[in-house]
């Protein structure tokens, strides 16, 4: 059974060290939580670059690759039609197409894949059990850790070190 | 606020109880349906809902299924309705033709009707017939739409009592028999002139019952003149005949002989057959005041007062007897001055250069003087027998003028008239002012009116009787030249009603005779017992009786009358001359309840729903009016409230007042429409009058005219040039016509049998928009009303745009027939975002009503602005029984999409499938679009370019051709032939 | 900013912060959930009643239109499109500013956008909502409006991808669609500070539900900027071919006064133009409403009226432009289009629109005039007005006057024309109020980087007020 | 006690999401599957006519040609539904006492016609003509089905435009040779498709796709 440790720092710069200091002891379950993006949070809990931008050149690529083809095969091969005597394959009346649906798609790849790396809609989560934890996006900051209950004494004691103004648990199932 | 009651064609729809379409027609009619929208049947039990159709329920269907996804309902079952015994001559689904003649002026006019399981739905020129060729005028081509108009009387009535027909025959033959005891002293008739032998044969035997009856002629609109100008010229009244093929020179002494006047189909077509070879061109001078179609075909337009037209015909005949050696002419002609004087001295110069090839034609409105003159001219040039034929009368009655209507009313006032019959068109309304005709009729015990429609003299008549629409009805007429055509109808009569010769014959006692009998028995009686049978389904299946043209005489001129004539002869009017003058399209009026006409753009104003005065932009200066400007026209103390409109060309000080609105008991269509002319005209001048004074009262009333602008800006769009400067303006044409490069690869149609096209002569064409009517009759088109053509919201697939060039005093003119020119790179078409209109393998640019959504992006990129959008719905408003009139070969339009000139595509599909089903192809010159079958005057034609021999292959290729706007490259399949002008280099 | 140290971190040019103080986090928060969660206000309701009944008169036009059919209008032949496609355009022109401000001054760091962005993008949205339903409207059959779309239909037929119109349902989707996103993306970490802070609990379960869970993670702050900031990109261009095929309804077509290559950038600015004025006709109301003065400036305003002023110079540029492009290329129809804006009957309208466009804007050179709100809120609806004549030149106009004399005609607008375009306006508003109301107007956590950001700025200036912002403990 | 959410709040929120998408995806594709299902077409569904004609009787009994009854298949667009005289023909001979003809004969006496329903509708903008179609080579089984078979004639084809598409866009696998016109029990020979061809090229069949083949 996990439990998870909520601490509120009263400072940036205490935040980011409590969370260096806690990584540096193998505690890989940690976050940190603000209002606004911190500097330096994503080197104190050693995150990688995001993928996102990955995510949104494939979707815009397959988007407008889509677009393209759809095109290409409904009016030029599926039912060719004269219109004007313009050919029915006509590359360049199928660009502002191929381009709007490569941005919706890449639109699209970035907001439902933001979703799905946040993990979120998770309208429930142990940090929320925390009533105070309710500062965090005005203007509080706090560090969560989940560990292992065994562990919780000791990393709750280490967070105390590290300057800590407050210190919940919260354990993972069920209501405290 | 736009009306939002739909405000189309004013008639209501009818009552339930009125749905049902009456039991004569049906046992013709019923069929076995193919899907035809319109065209279907009311259908006997269970009638669709008028309100709510099957179409209209598709659209909230299809709504409802694009918001409720599955919740669809069906439609009920459509029913079949079968014959119980099918008429042998009926295949339903497809049409037959039946020749008729329809009467103009008491003339028939030949035509050929199409009717589909009994119902007629479009009439054609009879090829066969003398006065048609094959061409159609205004009045036939909107004939259909009179046949069903739901405002027609139904039945028989007497002092408001309804009465069935044997119940009215009994009562007339009580009357009858009353009247006969004095030998009808007390009976009068009065009756339109016609031609009828049918009418002649009644009319004489109601002479031998009643020979103390008289029957008093009346037309608001006669010939009198020129009969009377015959008599003074031959000693005898004479037809006239004008043959203007192998007439070079023309002078036109107020006469619309293109559009309004006398044979104007066939004239029209003889006209413009010598419009076309540069090297065989006519010439023809018009001395007019109004600004006419003829005077717009015109090479040079001589713009008099009416009044100072005969003075013209005179210094011209002066010019011919000093200049050119007709001494016969010397005692006729009187010299002008000034600028008259020159343009007499060239015309007669011209005149006397084509003798014998020359013709003198004075109009109706001219008084009997100015005919004489006519005559003298064209004896004294050798004309006569060559461009001018005289005939014995064809009319029964020589005259028909205001003089028997006053005898008339001085017999009424006298209280000797117990019993008048009237077959004549709303006389109350047409009479002359001063008689007061409507307050003199009810004084008439017996008033027997035989009325179409309720009108001002249905009023105060006693017993009105319904009558039958001539597509409805047995009888016979007489064409111009004589050649006699058998009436036949084309269905049962809609409502009960009856014949002119039914209610003669009621008179004789013989009701019940019926107009078949009656006039099938008077032919077998002129024409003998022997072979009579085959003889008359011949006279049926042709629309003529052969050999029946009354032969021509050439009596001797009495030159001292005429002298005498034209020296008693009225001096030109002092003051503003007013001029009367029937209407292009309503006549004297007697068409004013036929929506297609109101609106049709009239040929020269492109006004519509309306009359109005007209005067030239100088007079319109003096007086401070504009087009548009409501005035007061007061002439001899009678005075009337008009809308005036300024025309280019017209007489100063001369304003025209064209007949046949300002209706004051009239149906939905007329009712509104226009200022009553008739108000002002006098018996003693009914046709020039003088002192007209004019008030301008500072009010409005908007003009629906369809066309606002009327010069080209600059730009080449209706090419006109004189023949002399064709040669040098054939590398422009060139450059005007043909493919234009382009960086889209070509489609190419080398490999279709068919390439359809279109070529319109504008040196043929004259402008009277009989072709933009034959496509509203045969393309379902929906009449919209005048608050929507205020909107500039028509929805003639085909217009005539009339341009004018020169200065706005005195403009010479070119009209342009403009429907879809099906371009190869149609601008429309890569627009519509849902392929809605398309291009065929064979070149048409197809329009799918059903595919379309309404964007009308096509008709914002068509630069010739011929696509029409049913901006509201235009036909379910309608009553149930117009929807007999539509063409089932074409899909009525619903609202929300656009529609086009489709090349009458339905004729070419039934000829393509009527070829294959043979085994056979199309012939180059075998499919007819509705326009062109309908134009007198030949100048469009359609066909098959692929067809290096058709007619439209070679006009395409002819060095007169151009394609409008070529300069966009959108290579338009209708070509243009530019119009020839030949004016006379002595005006130059 | 390379301030030296010993002076102010204020740009003497720049009198005026973009944050009037240095509020700490809670205060700001405060400040800002005031308007969601502070009680409602009479000014609010009354507008939203009186400008309920703009809407309702909207509903009447709708329902004239929809049943009785687009015949309601005043739109006729040859003036196919009338007041519609004149409005259509017009919106969505003002729906770009609000793109314009989030993304690409967001691309280029342009520090003073984040006050007034949500404001902007949620102008953006509504104006497309408003824009979207007039090409469906003016449909002669709108509800067939879906065969626009590709989809596979027992006909066999496809839509025409040549024409501008599916390029339009694309455009105008995929716009809406983006903004929708980039707007609810910005919004998340505030509805959570709304969910925290409110004290009911229902609008803590109702700003919960729209959290979606949000609890300010430095995991997910990190996806959500590089997200966010991608967002703008692609919004970026997006905007610039919304408004670019927009122009295409136009330009590919042959009409004089439509068939040209100018109007996509002509379009592009013009849309600038009128939707910074929008903002400005908006804000400079909405800012005294709501008390916003600390965070919308005058700075703000200031900037956001040098934009107009050089939208506007680019639009004028447009108009010379147009007229040697018309005279150069030695069309006569294409010269005829605009000698008839000068001489032709509508040629009052003309006048005035280049008043407002041309003229109007020009007293913006003045820095006084800049920050003056009168002066700016009037330019504003001058400019506001001005483009829309400018569409309905170009729209209207146009068509009124093409190749045959024969065929022109006038357009006279109906009640219908009128109620849809001033309802549109009033559902604009309601939309807009709605959005004031119970959403947060300013973003929240945006300012509160800012704030840092100028913590920051200072703290490298000596004498600065330091690096703890006031009120922190 | 604090959590605003509940754990299970979660599972339904997910489930509402997915639930809206799936109401949203089931919609459109239901409506497509509607409109092509023979519930949108109006296929397989006999039709109880106001007369009791049992086309089995007729046609395989009694070895009717169907132009017997509908006689202009052949030159008109529209088949024609027969008479009342055309039933009479024979049944005022046989079966004339029958009360199943009951309203046949008071059709013909009252001179009411008979009121039939439809069966293939087409829209009104659709321009059918069975004489091309008959006179090319398509027989009736083609469109109409074995209607020796139905007791009540139903439709059996689909109707629907990407229908005639089909036939239009490649008519060889559907003609016969016209001697077989309205046979009902015609096998093609066991390569149609050259069968077909052979029969264009006899036929000079030009099956047509411009809209106003159909739509005028």
């Amino acid at each position: 059974m996990r439990t998870w440790l909520v601490a509120e720092f009263a400072g940036e710069p205490e935040l980011l060290a409590a969370a260096r200091a806690l990584r540096a002891r193998g505690h890989a379950d940690l976050d940190l939580h603000s209002g606004v993006p911190l500097h330096g949070a994503e080197e104190a809990l050693g995150l990688r670059r995001s993928i996102v931008p990955r995510l949104a050149l494939a979707g815009g690529l397959s988007g407008a690759v889509a677009g393209y083809l759809l095109q290409w095969w409904t009016v030029g091969v599926d039912f060719p039609i004269n219109l004007g005597n313009r050919p029915p394959h006509s590359p360049p009346a199928f660009v502002p197409i191929t381009f709007e649906l490569g941005v919706l798609v890449a639109a699209g790849t970035i907001f439902l894949g933001l979703f799905a790396l946040w993990g979120l809609p998770r309208l429930h989560h142990p940090v929320f059990e925390v009533e105070a934890f309710r500062s965090a996006t005005i203007d509080g900051l706090w560090l969560s850790a989940g560990v292992e209950a065994e562990e919780a004494d000791g990393v709750a004691a280490e967070l105390e070190r590290l300057g800590a103004r407050r210190i919940e648990r919260v354990p993972e199932e069920g209501e405290p | 606020m736009p009306p939002l009651g739909l405000p189309i064609y004013g008639q209501p729809p009818l009552a339930a109880g009125d749905r049902r379409a009456p039991d004569a027609w049906r046992s013709l009619a019923e069929r076995a349906g193919q899907a035809d929208p319109a065209g279907r049947p009311p259908d006997g039990d269970a009638p669709a809902p008028a309100s709510f159709g099957r179409r209209s329920f598709l659209q909230v269907l299809s709504a409802s299924a694009a918001l409720a996804g599955l919740a669809a309902c069906k439609p009920p079952r459509e029913r079949v309705v079968s014959y119980v015994r099918r008429p042998p001559e009926v295949t339903p689904s497809l049409p037959s033709y039946y020749a008729t003649a329809l009467p103009a002026g008491g003339y028939g006019v030949g035509v050929v009707v199409e009717s589909h399981e009994g119902r007629p739905t479009k009439v054609e020129g009879n090829p066969a017939h003398p006065s048609s060729l094959g061409g159609a005028g205004l009045p036939e081509l909107a004939s259909p739409l009179e046949l069903y108009d739901p405002a027609r009387i139904a039945g028989f009535r007497r002092g408001g009592r309804p009465l069935a027909w044997s119940a009215l025959l009994d009562e007339l033959s009580e009357v009858a028999a009353r009247l006969a005891q004095d030998g009808g002293a007390r009976l009068r008739v009065l009756a339109e002139p016609t031609s009828s032998p049918a009418v002649a044969a009644l009319r004489a035997d109601l002479r031998a019952r009643f020979p103390g009856s008289r029957l008093v002629a009346w037309a608001p609109v006669s010939e009198d003149a020129a009969r009377e100008g015959t008599r003074l010229a031959f000693g005898r009244p004479l037809d006239v005949e004008h043959r203007l093929a192998t007439a070079d020179v023309v002078l036109s002494l107020d006469a619309d002989f293109l559009a309004t006047e006398g044979d104007h189909l066939r004239l029209a077509r003889e006209f413009a057959a010598r419009r076309v070879d540069a090297a065989a061109m006519n010439r023809l001078y018009a001395a007019e005041a109004t600004y006419t179609v003829t005077g717009g075909a015109a090479d040079h337009r001589l713009r008099l007062r009416a009044s100072e037209i005969l003075g013209f015909g005179r210094a011209v005949a002066a010019a011919l007897a000093s200049a050119h050696g007709l001494a016969a002419l010397a005692p006729l002609g009187a010299a002008a001055g000034g600028a008259q004087a020159r343009l007499a001295a060239a015309v007669a110069a011209d005149l006397a250069r084509a003798r014998g090839r020359g013709l003198v034609l004075a109009g109706q409105r001219q008084p009997a003087a100015a005919h004489a003159l006519a005559a003298a001219m064209n004896d004294a040039l050798g004309n006569a027998g060559a461009t001018v034929l005289y005939r014995e009368p064809v009319l029964l009655d020589r005259s028909s003028g205001p003089e028997g209507l006053a005898a008339l009313a001085a017999e009424i006032r006298a209280g000797g008239v117990d019993t008048l019959v009237i077959t004549a068109w709303n006389p109350v309304y047409t009479a002359p002012a001063e008689l007061e005709l409507g307050a003199l009729l009810r004084r008439v015990p017996n008033v027997v009116y035989l009325a179409a429609r309720e009108d001002e003299t249905t009023a105060v008549a006693g017993a009105v009787v319904a009558a039958a629409h001539p597509l409805e009805s047995w009888g016979d007429l007489r064409a111009r030249d004589g050649t006699a055509s058998v009436v036949q109808p084309l269905i049962a009569p809609l409502v009960a009603s009856a014949t002119e010769l039914d209610l003669l014959a009621a008179f004789l006692d013989r009701g019940q005779v019926g107009a078949w009998a009656l006039v099938r028995e008077g032919w077998r009686r002129r024409t003998g017992d022997e072979g009579f049978d085959r003889r008359w389904d011949r006279w049926l299946a042709d629309g003529v009786v052969a050999g029946t043209a009354a032969p021509p005489v050439a009596p001797p001129l009495d030159g001292a009358a005429i002298a005498a004539a034209l020296a008693a002869a009225p001096p030109p009017v002092a003051g503003v001359e007013a001029i009367f003058a029937p209407d292009d399209k309503v006549l004297d009026g007697r068409l004013g309840e036929n929506a297609w006409l109101q609106e049709l753009p009239h040929p020269v104003s492109k006004l519509t729903w309306d009359n109005a005065a007209l005067l030239s932009p100088a007079t319109a200066a003096r007086l401070g009016l504009e087009t548009g400007a409501l005035a007061t026209l007061r002439l001899h103390g009678r005075e009337v409230l008009a809308p005036v409109l300024v025309q280019p060309g017209h007489a100063d000080e001369a304003v025209t007042l064209p007949l046949g609105y300002g209706r004051r008991v009239a149906g939905a269509v007329a009712t509104g429409a226009g200022f009553d002319a008739y108000a002002l005209r006098r018996g003693a001048a009914p046709w020039i009058d003088g002192g007209l004074e004019i008030a301008p009262t500072g009010a409005r009333r908007a003009l629906a005219q369809t066309q606002g602008h009327f010069t080209m800006d600059g730009r080449a769009l209706a090419l006109a040039l004189p023949v002399a400067a064709l040669p040098g303006a054939l590398a422009e044409l060139e450059e005007r016509r043909g493919p234009l490069p382009s960086i889209l690869p070509e489609v190419d149609y080398s490999g279709e049998p068919y390439r359809w096209g279109m070529a319109i002569d504008l040196s043929r064409c004259i402008g009277c928009g009989a072709c933009a009517l034959a496509c509203q009759a045969e393309n379902n088109i929906p009449v919209v009303g005048r608050s929507e053509v205020l909107n500039s919201r028509e929805m003639h697939w085909l217009r005539v745009d009339r341009y004018y060039e020169g200065p706005a005093e005195e403009p010479a003119s070119v009209s342009q027939p403009l429907a879809c020119v099906h371009c190869e790179s149609a601008p429309c078409e890569y627009v519509c975002p849902v392929n809605a209109t398309v291009h065929s393998d064979e070149g048409l640019n197809e329009m799918v009503y059903n595919r379309c959504v309404g964007t009308r992006y096509c008709s914002n990129n068509c630069p010739y602005k011929v696509r029409r959008f049913n901006y509201l719905d235009y036909h379910t408003v309608h009553a149930p029984q117009l929807a007999m009139l539509q063409n089932p070969d074409v899909t009525v339009r619903a609202r929300g999409v656009m529609e086009k000139c489709s090349y009458c595509v339905q004729r070419i599909e039934r000829a393509r499938i009527g070829a294959r089903v043979a085994g056979g192809t199309i012939g180059g010159d075998q499919v007819v679009s509705a326009c062109q079958q309908a134009c007198p005057a030949e100048a469009i034609v359609f066909g098959n370019l692929a067809d290096p021999a058709s007619r439209v292959a070679r006009l395409a290729g002819g060095e007169r051709r151009y394609d409008l706007l070529h300069e966009l490259g959108t290579r338009p399949r209708t070509g243009y032939l530019a119009r020839l002008r030949n004016p006379n280099p002595d005006l130059a | 900013m390379s301030a030296a140290p010993g002076t102010p971190a204020v740009d003497p040019l720049e009198p005026t912060p973009f944050l009037v103080g240095r509020p700490g986090d809670r205060a700001l928060t405060e400040e800002l959930v005031a308007t969601v969660l502070g009680p409602t206000r009479r000014g609010w309701l009354l507008l939203v009643a009186a400008l309920g009944a703009g809407m309702a008169f909207w509903l009447v036009a709708l329902g004239a239109t929809l049943f009785v059919g687009i015949g309601t209008w005043g739109n006729n032949i040859p003036v196919a499109w009338g007041f519609g496609i004149t409005t259509f355009v017009w919106w969505i022109g003002i729906g770009h500013a609000g793109t314009l401000i989030s993304a690409i001054l967001l691309l280029f760091q342009q520090r003073w956008r984040t006050s007034i962005n949500r404001f902007a993008e949620a102008m953006t949205l509504f104006a497309v909502a408003m824009a979207g339903m007039y090409p469906i409207l003016h449909l002669g059959r709108p509800w067939l409006f879906w065969w626009l779309m590709p989809y596979p239909s027992t006909t066999r037929l496809w839509p025409n991808f040549k024409s501008a119109l599916p390029w339009d349902v694309f455009a105008i989707s995929t716009y809406a669609t983006v903004s929708f996103l980039f707007w609810f993306l910005g919004l998340i970490p505030d509805l959570a500070t709304l969910r925290d802070a409110a004290t009911t609990p229902r609008r803590r379960r109702i700003y919960g539900l729209l959290a979606f869970g949000w609890r300010g993670s430095a995991r997910h702050w990190r996806h959500y900027r590089i997200g966010y900031l991608l967002l703008a990109g692609l919004a970026t261009p997006l905007v610039v071919s919304v408004h670019t095929i927009v122009s295409f309804d136009f330009a590919i077509s042959l009409l004089p006064g439509w068939h040209t290559t100018i109007f996509p950038p002509y379009f592009v600015a013009g849309a600038i133009f009128s939707g910074f004025a929008m903002v400005v006709t908006l804000i400079v109301p909405a800012r005294r409403l709501l008390g916003l003065e600390r965070v919308i400036t005058i700075r703000h305003l200031d900037n956001m009226n040098k934009v107009i002023l050089a939208t506007g110079l680019m639009v004028s540029y447009g108009y010379v432009m147009e007229h040697f492009m018309a005279w150069y290329g030695g069309d006569p129809a294409e010269a005829f289009a605009f000698v008839n804006r000068w001489t032709g009957p509508y040629r009052h309208l003309w006048y005035l629109q280049l008043f407002c466009n041309v003229v109007t804007p020009q007293i913006l050179w003045f820095p006084r005039m800049r920050r003056n709100l009168v002066v700016m809120f009037v330019v504003s609806l001058l400019v506001n007005l001005g483009m829309w004549l400018e569409r309905f030149m170009i729209v209207v106009v146009s068509l009124s006057r093409d190749f045959l004399p024969s065929s022109w005609a006038m357009f006279r607008p109906t009640w219908v024309d009128w109620g849809l375009l001033f309802g549109s306006m009033a559902t604009f508003g309601v939309l807009f109020l709605l959005f004031l109301r119970f959403l947060p107007v300013i973003p929240i956590a945006e300012v509160k980087e800012l704030r840092r950001e100028f913590d920051h700025e200072d703290r490298l200036v000596a004498g600065g007020p330091g690096h703890r912002p006031e009120g922190a403990p | 006690m604090s959590a605003l959410f509940s754990r299970k709040a979660d599972g339904r929120l997910k489930l509402a999401l997915g639930l809206a998408g799936a109401a949203v995806a089931l919609a459109l594709g239901g409506a497509m599957f509607y409109w092509r299902s023979p519930f949108g077409t109006g296929q397989f569904h006999p039709v109880v006519q106001p007369i009791q004609f049992d086309h089995r009787h007729h046609v395989r009994d009694d070895q009717i040609d169907c132009r017997y009854c509908h006689a202009s298949v052949e030159r008109a667009p529209s088949a024609g539904i027969p008479a009342t005289e055309v039933c009479l023909s024979c049944h005022s001979q046989i079966w004339n006492k029958s009360p199943l003809l009951d309203r046949v004969r008071a059709s013909w006496f009252e001179g009411r016609p008979i009121r039939w329903l439809r069966i293939h509708r087409l829209p009104d903008f659709v321009y059918f003509n069975h004489a091309i179609h008959v006179n090319k080579g398509v027989g009736c089984v083609e469109c109409h089905g074995r209607v020796d078979r139905m007791a009540a004639v139903e439709q059996v084809q689909p109707l629907n435009m990407g229908w005639c598409l089909d036939c239009h866009r490649n008519p060889a696998p559907r003609l016969r040779p016209i001697e077989e016109i309205t046979s009902t029990t015609w096998r093609p020979p066991a390569d149609r498709a050259a069968f077909g061809a052979e029969l264009m090229k006899r036929y000079s069949v030009h099956a047509r796709v411009s809209c106003t083949t159909c739509h005028r």
